[in-house]
């Protein structure tokens, strides 16, 4: 379907196997989600329904995308729309900027797939999703650096995950739409609708592969240690999307897309029960919801099995779509397929974490849930329980005929045993992981330090030449001397030399110039009139002499 | 007798009325400093009709036209001195020099 | 035959009618002396209407022996002349009404008119050198005409200076004679080229003195913006426009007769516009006195005048040029001094302070005509200006366009400078109210609107031009 | 017809000078509103008839100043016809606005409505001369506007504004008079040079297009020429800054269009780099400038030089030599965004005179949570932001899409540096949002009151537009791409 | 001939030196009218016998009104006293000095058009033709002149009009400070 837009670049829609199912799964996921989150939002509603509602108008512009136009069209409308919905219906007074921290980090990357336009028209003459592997010389290459570039930042890979952490400033539905089955999802999702330009460029499979499995592995380390269930939940989502990212990587393309469907299920689930009970318990923190799942019942059993799930273990959804992406990997090469079986196990381990702090035994006494904090959990959780299915060859011939590589038996059993050992392991000691300290721990609670090392490295310098650039201005405009702190002591300094000699001190020049020149011109009006006839004869003289001389 | 010669003698009392016209400080001084000038001119002029053209009365005329311009610049000199002598008592081109820059 | 007083019917009329104003004079009553207002204005409209006769009914020819053109220049001269003096009548009624000597004033403007016509007409030096006589004699008594001591000073200034300039015209119409054998133009096309460069050059140099003392322009500015200042604003107003005009088109004409592989004469008018445009306006920069102000900037105008003199021979375009700037320049000037002449009392820019708010009407006047002196667009003084910039870049002066384009800027700082104050609401309330003149002030409102409306209305001025020039 | 509607406001002016003061606010809704009707009139006509085939409509050609060959040679085609319609909107816009203006809304009203036809003399010209007429025009008649109602050092700001583009006006006028002179026969009308381009040798060349770049970047204006930009900004009354920012500014980047590519297209060829530089340098200098500013309209201000630098990137990719179809989506993206710039940040100048209306002052640090406090200010101001910082849905996006995805295949480079820029505006206009709508209140939040109906209804409609051209621009592009690929056409292949 | 030209020549050139160097007025104008009568001398050698007349005579009574003048109006009560009344001196000089190099060299140096031409045999005949033919407008714009030149000296000369004679209807008697209507 085609609706004209630009001359000769048409906005083009197309539903195929791979976004007829994601599709499904952004409205459910999105159906449910605005469901519960009528327990959640209490104030300013119209606007949260109105900003929700044109998040998944580019969701689904995003998903349906044929050519690179409408895709950044919804790209960038679910950008804004995850900074408005966190900084206006955030907590606290930090969420403004989180949301803008959200929105600049994705944007950075989203420059990508401005990028990658450019680069796909130059080459082809179209913006045309499939035109893009037969893209040749540099157009090639800046394509594929601009879309591996804006799939990681949605998908909070690797460097920029901790824009996510960010983002737990918001509602809790809002994190389980968009930090769990839409937007986050979508990084991934565009990684597998290029994977043919990934191997077309020649190294984007393998970098795509690295990041994803990596960032598995490390965000998968920081969910072990936090003690803050959202943010715990936010580390499992960029880990899992690395699953997603290395199956796109490995050129897994239907193994990847069961893994993001299921994990959307999954995770919005985990995420609406931690914001139901934000709502009713009055916090986040691990420490303080031990037993939070023996006080709410019902909604303690959802949140158990989308846990369990998480885990990996058997026989939920996770533990056969995760297998079918290791298994893609595993041929790819051997290092990806243990490095990603390690991820597999910090999985297990985090998410038994959680479930055990919420079902330790507690004194406290059990709440009442309101209907529509849990009603719309449980399709949700059920979907999460038996949505491995999908990988499962009697669902997937049928489904996605041939292309989801058929888990061995052998390897599921590996891989469940693994699961349910690693639970095992640390189900009793799910308290102690959080308390995890030394120079590791810190840094894995702090998230690699990611957001402080953009700081120092992009955003204080920007603001810093920013301020100095504003100074230069002034003092081009109106000369004012402004004090400079000591940082910017020698950009001004710089600026203060470029000003002096540059634009202002030419502008003086000629102004003080021409004023020493009016007073001089002025000096032969002497009102003496002897001096009118001399000077006019000298400058009779003068004429002559011109026009004897030049000639 | 050449007119060579007829010319450097217009060419020197040219010269001594523009040495006077700008030194005098005294305008009637000032205007005879003018008149020598014109002297040097109406010599010249003459020499010229003589020696160059003297069939056609272009010289004649123009020596005429010096002597006239000679005589209403001398009359209207006075009538400025006069004037200005009459509302600033005063006959110096030094003296009148209010207006300036 | 070649004698024709008829051809000379509009330079007759103006003579005839400056010997009846004066007898007129003699018997009427101080109150009554408007009479012979009248009577000078019938003479200037009939001076118009029978140049526009003549250019309907005649071509372009020499009359007198070769002595008198009557061609383009002498039109321009006819047409801005007499009717920039028109402009003059009603900007001066005020202050010369029932005077003691307004009826001489009419004789004297009317005298001075037709030595400005004369001067552009003449085709024969010994014609130029009285001409240039006719037009600065009466000048000196309209200067010192109030007889207060600074107009006296001007007068002094202006005559002495004139009288040296004219000796030197003297001298430069000797030599040229002497060097071509005869005083008509046509002697001088004919007889000079292949002659000595070294008299030539003086000659030129010399005869050009007397040229710029009427225009206005270095070296004969000096007595410009005494002047100005000094003299009555009526006679200010009028030494910043008739002369000039009388002396940029002797100039022009002059430069087109002297064969320019002999000497380069545009080259030395190039110099000197670019001098007097520059100084004129450095002068004005610092000024205090609005009419001293405005004289300077006159000074600035012969430059930007000249630079079409400086095209002649070398761009079809410089006499359109020439002829447009100057009808847009006397009427623009004119209104900037009937501004001053209907607020006479206002002597420093500080005093116009607030005037947008007390006399909207004048302060509108001299926003049209200051910005028009620049050469905003559209008013007329643009057009002119572009005009002459093409002209001069055109034949080959570009650097003399740039000189100019740099100076059109500067100049908009002391026309700001002046016009600052008059839009500036702050202590308004203290100073007293001024009545202005209404004369003047009719003055000013005729001027403002034509200087303004002639820039579009070009294509009448221009194809005028066109049709009566080419 | 064109001359009917450069009249109607001159009229008007004269209409309201003649009208009682209380009168004058009537007079002036009714001729910008009929100016309006009179633009759409004309979009529709030009629609059926040859405005969308690359040629001009409504031509008229009159005899003007014969001795230089200048002629009253008016028209429009698709690149002047949105440029019209913008203006005739932004100034409906400002008479809406201004409709409780009490100090003296006659003048007031009589000045716009000669600003506006000055403005629309620019946009129909096709004879230089007429064309530079009319620019000065527009900057007397700012001029005044800023010195006569502008507030805080308004006449040191107006006169900085005056002299300082007067100066650029005189640049262009010398290269005009050289295009006039390079062409042969002499002419300054604008059709004729685009099919008969003056030959002149490089170094002429290259002359003639620095005085017309420089004359056209003081108004556009471009880093190093933006100084004028925030004071006249900062002390011009509100429609003021909308009228400034959203047709004056117009005003150099259409030269740029109209008049540097197709007069001069070997010129601009060898010295397209140029053009690329000072846009990108433009686009990243106005947007790091931009984020340091604590002054909310100096903010919008210096967004100006950045959006203006898009502008002027198109430019240069579309003087380089490639593919005609990329070029011609540069030139319409260049097209598109000096309407969208018009409408957004005249939307948001409005927004910030609220502001000042309402507590005296644009000072970021002094408001905070007017989301709660004012929500029609806040959606309006968050509407505008996002889609000046380009978001897809407004027109911003369209614009710079096409400017980006144009430029590219021809400037990668330059295109992906400039890519930057987008980065910085929105990071510039979330923190404002953050500042001034989210957050604890201000010392000054309490002041402000929410928009009345007048105000909305100026703001809103060009906020409406704006996403109108985001979501379906057809009705725009199908208007403006003839012309663009036109002027590619003209530029070489 | 010659002597005759040479002895005339210096005492020009000798008596126009001496109007600057005599220290009263009076005798600088007596020193001017010599030199100019000089000059009408030479004329005649030229041929010019009536326009070298009319030199000397006008010159003649030019200098005698000037001495009537001075010792009318100047401060220096018949511009008898001795005088020093210089400015600029060196300066002038140079330029004087200067021009007269220029004027001088040039004078000689330049060749000069040689038109073998002869005197008409009436020389007074060709100025009065030339002056009513082919110079008439000349002439008649001298007139003019003439005119103009009247008119302004009074202008500006005469401090009383003819309405402070006569009164503002020009009907009183004339009221004279001396009897006549002059000064």
């Amino acid at each position: 379907m085609t609706v004209p837009f630009l001359a000769g670049l048409p906005l083009t829609f197309t539903l195929d196997r791979l976004s007829g199912l994601v599709l499904v799964t952004v409205l459910v996921v999105s159906a449910l989600v605005l469901l519960a989150s009528i327990a959640e939002i209490e104030q300013r509603r119209r606007s949260f329904y109105a900003l929700m509602a044109l998040f998944v108008a580019g969701a689904v512009l995003t998903v349906t995308a044929g050519s690179l136009l409408p895709l950044l069209l919804g790209w960038e409308l679910m950008g804004a729309m995850s900074y408005a919905l966190i900084a206006l219906h955030g907590h606290g007074s930090r969420a403004p900027g989180s949301g803008m921290t959200a929105f600049l980090t994705t944007r950075a990357a989203d420059l990508g797939l401005y990028a990658a336009a450019g680069a796909l028209y130059a080459g082809t003459g179209t913006l045309d999703l499939a035109a893009l592997p037969s893209l040749t010389g540099w157009p090639l290459h800046l394509a594929t650096v601009g879309l591996i570039a804006a799939a990681l930042g949605k998908a909070a890979q690797l460097p920029f995950s901790f824009w996510l952490r960010r983002a737990m400033d918001g509602p809790s539905s809002v994190s389980a739409l968009l930090h769990s089955a839409a937007m986050v999802a979508m990084g991934g999702y565009l990684l597998l609708r290029v994977e043919p330009l990934l191997v077309a460029s020649g190294w984007g499979s393998d970098v795509v592969a690295w990041v994803g499995v990596s960032t598995a592995v490390l965000l998968g380390l920081i969910a072990v240690v936090q003690t803050d269930l959202k943010l715990l939940l936010a580390a499992s989502t960029a880990s899992q999307l690395g699953f997603v990212v290395l199956a796109a990587g490995v050129g897994s393309v239907d193994g990847g897309t069961v893994h993001l469907v299921a994990h959307a299920f999954v995770k919005s689930t985990l995420f609406l029960a931690a914001g139901a009970w934000l709502t009713v318990l009055g916090t986040r923190d691990l420490a303080e919801l031990r037993g939070a799942a023996r006080r709410t019942p019902v909604l303690g059993t959802l949140f158990v099995v989308a846990g369990l799930a998480l885990a990996g273990l058997p026989p939920l959804s996770l533990w056969t779509t995760k297998d079918a992406v290791l298994v893609a990997a595993e041929q790819r090469s051997l290092a990806l397929y243990l490095v990603g079986t390690l991820a597999a196990v910090l999985a297990a381990a985090y998410a038994a974490r959680a479930v055990a702090i919420v079902l330790r035994p507690t004194a406290e006494q059990g709440v009442r849930m309101p209907l529509l904090a849990w009603a719309p959990l449980v399709p949700l959780a059920v979907v999460a329980a038996v949505g491995g299915l999908l990988a499962l060859p009697p669902l997937a011939d049928r489904l996605l005929p041939g292309t989801v590589e058929s888990p061995s038996t052998i390897g599921l059993a590996i891989a469940g045993v693994m699961a349910l050992l690693v639970a095992a392991v640390v189900f009793p000691r799910a308290e102690q992981l959080g308390r995890a300290t030394g120079l590791v721990g810190n840094v894995l609670r702090d998230w690699l330090h990611l957001e402080q090392a953009v700081h120092a490295v992009v955003v204080h310098p920007s603001l810093r030449l920013s301020e100095a650039l504003a100074v230069f201005d002034d003092r081009v405009v109106d000369g004012v001397v402004r004090a400079s702190a000591p940082v910017t002591q020698g950009l001004a300094r710089l600026s203060r030399r470029l000003d002096e000699r540059g634009v202002d001190g030419l502008v003086t020049a000629v102004v003080v110039g021409t004023q020493r020149l009016a007073v001089l011109a002025r000096r032969p009006q002497t009102g003496q009139l002897h001096t009118y006839l001399a000077q006019s004869a000298v400058v009779l003289v003068l004429a002559v002499v011109l026009l004897l001389v030049v000639r | 007798m050449s007119l060579q010669l007829f010319l450097l003698l217009a060419s020197a009392l040219f010269s001594i009325g523009l040495y006077g016209a700008l030194t005098q400080q005294s305008v009637v001084m000032l205007m005879m400093g003018l008149e020598l000038m014109l002297n040097g001119v109406i010599i010249a002029a003459s020499a010229f009709w003589f020696y160059t053209s003297a069939q056609a009365p272009d010289g004649q005329v123009l020596v005429l036209v010096v002597i006239a311009a000679m005589t209403i610049e001398m009359a209207v000199g006075f009538a400025v001195q006069t004037l200005i002598y009459r509302s600033q008592q005063v006959d110096m081109t030094d003296m009148a020099s209010e207006l300036s820059g | 035959m070649t004698k024709e007083p008829l051809a000379l019917l509009p330079e007759l009329v103006l003579l005839l009618g400056a010997v009846v104003v004066l007898l007129l004079g003699s018997f009427l009553p101080r109150g009554r002396q408007w009479v012979g207002r009248l009577v000078t204005a019938t003479v200037l409209l009939a001076s118009l209407g029978l140049t526009a006769y003549g250019l309907l009914t005649t071509n372009p020819r020499l009359v007198y022996a070769d002595t008198y053109a009557l061609d383009g220049p002498t039109t321009i001269a006819r047409l801005v002349v007499p009717a920039a003096a028109l402009l003059l009548l009603l900007l001066g009624s005020d202050e010369l009404h029932a005077s003691p000597r307004e009826s001489e004033a009419y004789v004297l403007t009317l005298l001075v008119s037709l030595g400005s016509i004369v001067l552009a007409g003449a085709s024969d030096l010994s014609l130029l050198a009285v001409a240039y006589l006719l037009a600065s004699v009466p000048l000196y008594g309209l200067i010192g005409l109030t007889r207060a001591p600074r107009a006296t000073e001007a007068a002094l200034k202006a005559y002495l200076l004139g009288a040296f300039l004219g000796v030197t015209m003297l001298l430069g119409v000797t030599l040229l004679f002497g060097v071509a054998g005869g005083t008509t133009y046509a002697d001088l096309a004919s007889g000079l080229p292949g002659s000595p460069v070294a008299p030539v050059a003086v000659g030129l140099v010399a005869v050009l003195a007397g040229m710029m003392f009427k225009a206005g322009a270095v070296p004969g500015h000096f007595w410009v913006p005494d002047a100005s200042q000094g003299a009555s604003p009526y006679a200010a107003a009028l030494l910043t426009t008739l002369p000039k005009v009388g002396g940029i088109l002797a100039a022009y004409r002059l430069v087109a007769a002297i064969p320019q592989d002999v000497v380069d004469g545009p080259l030395l008018i190039a110099v000197l516009a670019a001098v007097t445009m520059t100084l004129g306006n450095l002068a004005a920069f610092g000024q205090d006195d609005p009419r001293r102000l405005l004289g300077w900037s006159t000074v600035s105008q012969a430059g930007y005048l000249l630079m079409a003199v400086a095209a002649v021979g070398r761009s079809e375009l410089s006499l359109p040029a020439l002829g447009f700037y100057l009808a847009a320049y006397a009427v623009t000037n004119l209104g900037a001094f009937a501004v001053t002449a209907a607020l006479p009392q206002l002597s420093t820019l500080a005093s116009y302070r607030g005037l947008a708010f007390r006399r909207p009407l004048l302060a509108g006047v001299l926003l049209l005509t200051l910005l028009g002196l620049v050469g905003t667009p559209p008013t007329a003084v643009f057009v002119g200006k572009l005009a002459v910039f093409m002209a001069a870049w055109d034949a080959g002066f570009g650097w003399l366009v740039v000189v100019a384009a740099v100076n059109t800027v500067a100049s908009l700082f002391y026309y700001l400078r002046w016009l600052a104050p008059v839009f500036d609401r702050r202590g308004v309330a203290g100073t007293p109210t001024v009545a202005p003149r209404p004369y003047a002030r009719a003055a000013a409102c005729v001027a403002g609107p034509v200087s303004l409306l002639l820039g579009p209305a070009a294509a009448v001025g221009l194809a005028l031009d066109l049709t009566l020039l080419r | 017809m064109l001359v009917v509607l450069l009249l109607v406001p001159l009229a008007g002016a004269l209409l309201a000078l003649a009208a009682p003061e209380r009168v004058a606010r009537h007079v002036f809704v009714a001729v910008t509103g009929l100016e309006l009707a009179f633009a759409l009139a004309l979009y529709l006509g030009a629609r059926r008839t040859g405005g969308v085939t690359g040629g001009m409509s409504y031509e008229q050609d009159h005899a003007w100043i014969p001795t230089i060959d200048s002629r009253f040679h008016i028209g429009v085609d698709g690149l002047s016809l949105p440029l019209i319609g913008l203006t005739a909107g932004i100034f409906l816009a400002c008479a809406l606005y201004g409709w409780r203006r009490t100090d003296r809304p006659r003048s007031f009203a009589a000045i716009m409505l000669f600003l506006e036809t000055a403005c629309l003399g620019v946009f129909v010209s096709l004879d230089l001369v007429l064309f530079f007429v009319f620019f000065d025009l527009s900057i007397v008649g700012m001029y005044f506007v800023i010195a006569g109602w502008g507030h805080g050092n308004a006449a040191r700001s107006a006169l900085k504004f005056f002299l300082y583009t007067f100066v650029g006006s005189l640049a262009l006028l010398v290269g005009f008079i050289g295009l006039y002179l390079g062409s042969d026969p002499h002419t300054f009308d604008l059709v004729e040079l685009a099919r008969n381009p003056p030959q002149l040798s490089p170094l002429a060349g290259g002359l003639v297009l620095l005085a017309v770049s420089v004359g056209l970047a003081v108004k556009t204006p471009t880093v190093p020429f933006h100084t004028w930009l925030p004071p006249a900004h900062t002390d011009a009354p509100s429609e003021g800054s909308a009228v400034l920012a959203g047709v004056l500014l117009k005003l150099g980047t259409y030269g740029f269009v109209r008049i540097a590519l197709p007069t001069l297209p070997g010129p601009m060829r060898t010295y397209a780099v140029v053009f690329l530089v000072v846009g990108v340098v433009s686009v990243l200098y106005g947007a790091l400038v931009a984020l340091a500013q604590t002054d909310l309209k100096r903010m919008i201000a210096y967004t100006s030089v950045n959006h203006m630098g898009y502008v002027l990137l198109a430019v240069g990719a579309a003087a380089l030599a490639g593919d005609p179809e990329a070029r011609s989506i540069a030139v319409s993206g260049a097209v598109t965004q000096m309407v969208s710039h018009g409408l957004i940040t005249g939307a948001l100048f409005l927004l910030a005179g609220v502001l000042l209306d309402r507590a005296g002052t644009y000072d970021l640090a002094r408001f905070g949570g007017l989301a709660q406090r004012a929500p029609r200010v806040a959606l309006l101001f968050a509407v505008g932001a996002f889609a000046s910082l380009g978001l897809p849905g407004a027109s911003g996006f369209v614009a710079e899409f096409q400017i980006f995805v144009g430029s590219l295949p021809v400037a990668p480079v330059a295109v992906v540096i400039a890519l930057l820029g987008l980065l910085v505006t929105a990071a510039l206009f979330l923190w404002a949002l953050n500042r001034l709508m989210l957050g604890d209140p201000g010392p000054d939040t309490a002041r402000v009151t929410d928009l009345r109906v007048h105000e909305a209804v100026a703001v809103a409609p060009l906020l409406l537009l704006s996403v109108a051209i985001g979501v379906a621009p057809r009705f725009l592009l199908d208007v403006i791409e003839p012309a663009a690929r036109t002027v590619v056409s003209l530029v070489g292949p | 001939m010659t002597v005759l030209f040479w002895v005339l020549s210096l005492a020009a050139v000798g008596f126009g030196f001496a109007v600057f160097r005599v220290d009263s007025m009076a005798r600088a104008t007596f020193a001017l009218a010599l030199s100019f009568i000089c000059v009408g001398a030479l004329m005649l050698l030229l041929d010019l016998d009536y326009l070298g007349l009319i030199v000397v005579l006008m010159m003649t009574m030019e200098m005698a009104i000037m001495a009537v003048f001075m010792i009318m109006f100047m401060m220096n009560p018949g511009g008898l006293m001795p005088m020093s009344m210089f400015h600029n001196k060196r300066a002038s000089m140079g330029l004087a000095v200067g021009t007269f190099l220029v004027l001088g060299t040039g004078a000689i140096l330049v060749p000069w058009p040689t038109r073998d031409t002869a005197p008409p045999p009436d020389v007074t005949a060709q100025l009065g033709l030339g002056l009513m033919e082919d110079k008439m407008l000349v002439m008649m714009t001298v007139s003019a002149v003439m005119f103009a030149t009247l008119v302004t000296v009074t202008v500006m000369a005469a401090a009383r009009t003819r309405y402070d004679r006569l009164g503002d209807d020009l009907r009183g008697p004339a009221s004279d400070p001396v009897p006549g209507g002059v000064g």
